[in-house]
């Protein structure tokens, strides 16, 4: 059950690095999805993580900048946090049974 | 400067100088300058007691604990059966190591109990004159930082 | 032959409820039953000292602050808040007494509204149906005030209660549960991680503490707040370390939570305000 | 109200006190959320009297934990007046008078 988590978090580290021809539109474009994914999630499970928060205002801050490298990579950083706090909320739908004393 | 604000200025100042007059202190010990910020164990001792030759002596017992709970709050109590006039506790690694000087005069108990800040590990020392003589007491307090409750 | 058969069927019943679906009393009973043994030179009762029942090094430090705990100026003022009237001429002690010893009455269950009522909400309450502006939820005078009433209610009994003829009352016990023992945030713990399993565990430079007694204090001076907080401040500070966004104080999140660790705590005394690192 | 909380109580002749002094006891290194630097701002010198006399004296430094805490013990009994007095920094005074119980 730690595997899916521990692959979410890699995957963030690795999207930190990646990303290349990053423009105004696509950026724009990367922090909606990603923006519209934290408000699905936080609908879905009731919570979020502060990391997603931060990521999400690091991407704007950099665009607004005109970094929009940072801003994607950010923003990717943030999807990846958000997809893992979905999964953590599903693991946990049924195993946080297993942690009650019997 | 106006004349407004200069009539403001002499008034904070015969303000505080009433409030000086009126803080008992006599013949004891008052917070020093000189002793209080100042960096070195040796000079902060010179100021206070006109000298700075300390014997460690198993008569003056030193309470702390060996690990801080919390840094900024270090509860310590400092006691003696030696028959002393003054009671000291420094914190070597702070920025100025003095933190308080008590006056013992005769009939009072020479004990004292007081909560002191500790930035990182440290040798704490408590000092005690009598007779003209410096007798110490230190130990070392651990202060660990970070964690969820710290 | 009939009573062998029914004896067989009873037996088959108890076995279901037991292994299906505990009830509150059963989790209760093993939820405690697991502290009691993880911490067996710890009496019962000191539980309710919180990380202080299994530490004696931290807790020589913590009864040197009781000494002259902090939390004594929060009382007096506290004390001044209660009694103070109100625009109309009335005040908190039209309310809830005039010392306001009513802590072992909270959090309770209340049929008509359906959820869940924790001494603070019951002050802020009060204010309002008296025309005053409600105080904030996490420090400063909710703090205060609760701590004179809690100060005066020392030694009352936890006993909460989850009424068997409302289903809803056992549905938000068992969500406040849900939430003791779910991971969250990205640090990836429960509750009951750090403060059941790893009980009395470092934590970086931190022992954590048992969660049998936890509800028991509250309202606290922290240390490392230098001030006074109540338990939903402290729930949200949790939930920040492990890195989750935290509830809303006085939410359903949190209150369904404080019903479910109070009651795990029945038995024991309220015994706040107290001091903390 | 005092900042000074005092509480007495004798025990065969000694008088065993403990007091809370309600200061922020700032050491000039903390910062405002802006970034600009809180002036220390602290207690330096704390008496207390009875029957006349200094009973206990002391002077503080900025290390002495917010809302300073002293505990001392001097002869005396009860129904005796004791008078704690702080003065900070900036000038500032207080003081709180309590009987011996």
């Amino acid at each position: 059950m730690f595997k899916g988590l521990t692959v979410g978090l890699v995957a963030v580290a690795m999207s930190m690095g990646a990303s290349a021809g990053a423009s105004n539109v696509s950026s724009s474009k990367l922090i909606k999805e990603a923006t519209a994914a934290y408000k699905q999630v936080s609908k879905d499970t009731g919570y979020q993580w502060t990391v997603s928060v931060k990521a999400l205002k690091a991407a704007q801050a950099a665009f607004d900048k005109g970094k929009y490298t940072d801003a994607e990579a950010h923003a990717r950083a943030a999807m990846d946090l958000i997809e893992a706090t979905r999964l953590q909320a599903k693991i946990e739908a049924d195993t946080w049974k297993m942690r009650v004393p019997k | 400067m106006d004349r407004r604000s200069i009539l403001k200025a002499a008034g904070t100042i015969s303000a505080a100088a009433a409030a000086l007059a009126a803080f008992p202190r006599a013949v004891f010990a008052a917070y020093s300058e000189k002793a209080f910020k100042n960096p070195k164990v040796e000079d902060s001792l010179n100021e206070l007691f006109g000298g700075n030759a300390t014997t460690p002596s198993g008569d003056v017992k030193l309470k702390a604990p060996d690990i801080a709970e919390n840094g900024a709050v270090v509860p310590i109590e400092v006691s003696t059966s030696l028959k002393a006039d003054k009671i000291a506790f420094m914190v070597k690694e702070n920025p100025n190591p003095l933190a308080i000087v008590a006056d013992i005069p005769a009939g009072t108990e020479a004990m004292v109990k007081t909560r002191v800040r500790m930035g990182k590990t440290t040798q704490v020392t408590a000092v005690v004159s009598s007779n003209g003589k410096l007798y110490t007491a230190s130990k070392e307090v651990k202060v660990t930082i970070g964690g969820c409750g710290g | 032959m009939k009573t062998i058969i029914r004896s067989t069927l009873g037996t088959l019943g108890l076995g279901l409820a037991l292994g299906v679906s505990a009830g509150p009393v059963e989790d209760q009973a093993a939820f405690q039953k697991y502290y009691e043994n993880k911490f067996p030179n710890t009496p019962v009762m000191d539980f309710q000292n919180g990380v202080y029942s299994i530490l004696p090094e931290a807790r020589e430090q913590w009864e040197a602050i009781e000494e002259f705990p902090p939390y004594e100026i929060a009382i007096e003022n506290g004390e001044k808040l209660y009694h103070s009237k109100f625009a109309n001429g009335k005040s908190l002690a039209d309310c809830f007494g005039p010392e306001g010893a009513v802590r072992g009455q909270y959090p309770f269950w209340d049929k008509d509204r359906g959820m869940v009522i924790t001494m603070e909400r019951a002050v802020n309450e009060c204010r309002e149906a008296n025309g005053e502006k409600p105080y904030g939820w996490k420090k400063g005078k909710i703090a205060d005030v609760t701590a004179y009433m809690s100060f005066n209610s020392r030694g009352q009994e936890i006993k909460v209660d989850i009424p068997s003829d409302d289903p809803r009352a056992l549905a938000a016990y068992e969500e406040g549960k849900e939430q003791f023992y779910t991971k969250r945030g990205q640090l990836n713990f429960a509750c009951a991680d750090c403060h059941m399993l790893t009980a009395g565990n470092l934590y970086r430079a931190d022992t954590t503490s048992p969660a049998f007694g936890h509800a028991t204090s509250w309202p606290v001076f922290r240390s490392k707040w230098q001030s006074m907080g109540t338990l939903h401040r402290r729930f949200a500070g949790c939930h920040t370390n492990i890195r989750a966004n935290p509830y809303k104080a006085q939410g359903t999140e949190y209150s369904n939570l404080e019903y479910f660790v109070t009651y795990m705590s029945n038995g024991l005394e309220f015994n706040g305000p107290a001091a903390r690192k | 109200m005092s900042s000074i909380r005092i509480k007495a109580k004798e025990r065969k002749g000694s008088v065993d006190v403990k007091t809370l002094m309600k200061h922020n006891m700032e050491t000039g290194l903390r910062k405002n959320k802006d970034g600009s630097k809180i002036p220390e701002h602290w207690i330096t010198d704390v008496t207390a009297e009875s029957g006349g006399k200094t009973v206990f004296a002391a002077a503080f430094n900025t290390s002495i934990s917010k809302d300073p805490y002293l505990a001392f013990a001097f002869a005396g009994k009860k129904g005796d007046t004791l008078k704690i007095s702080w003065k900070d920094n900036t000038g500032k005074t207080d003081s709180a008078e309590t009987v011996v119980k």
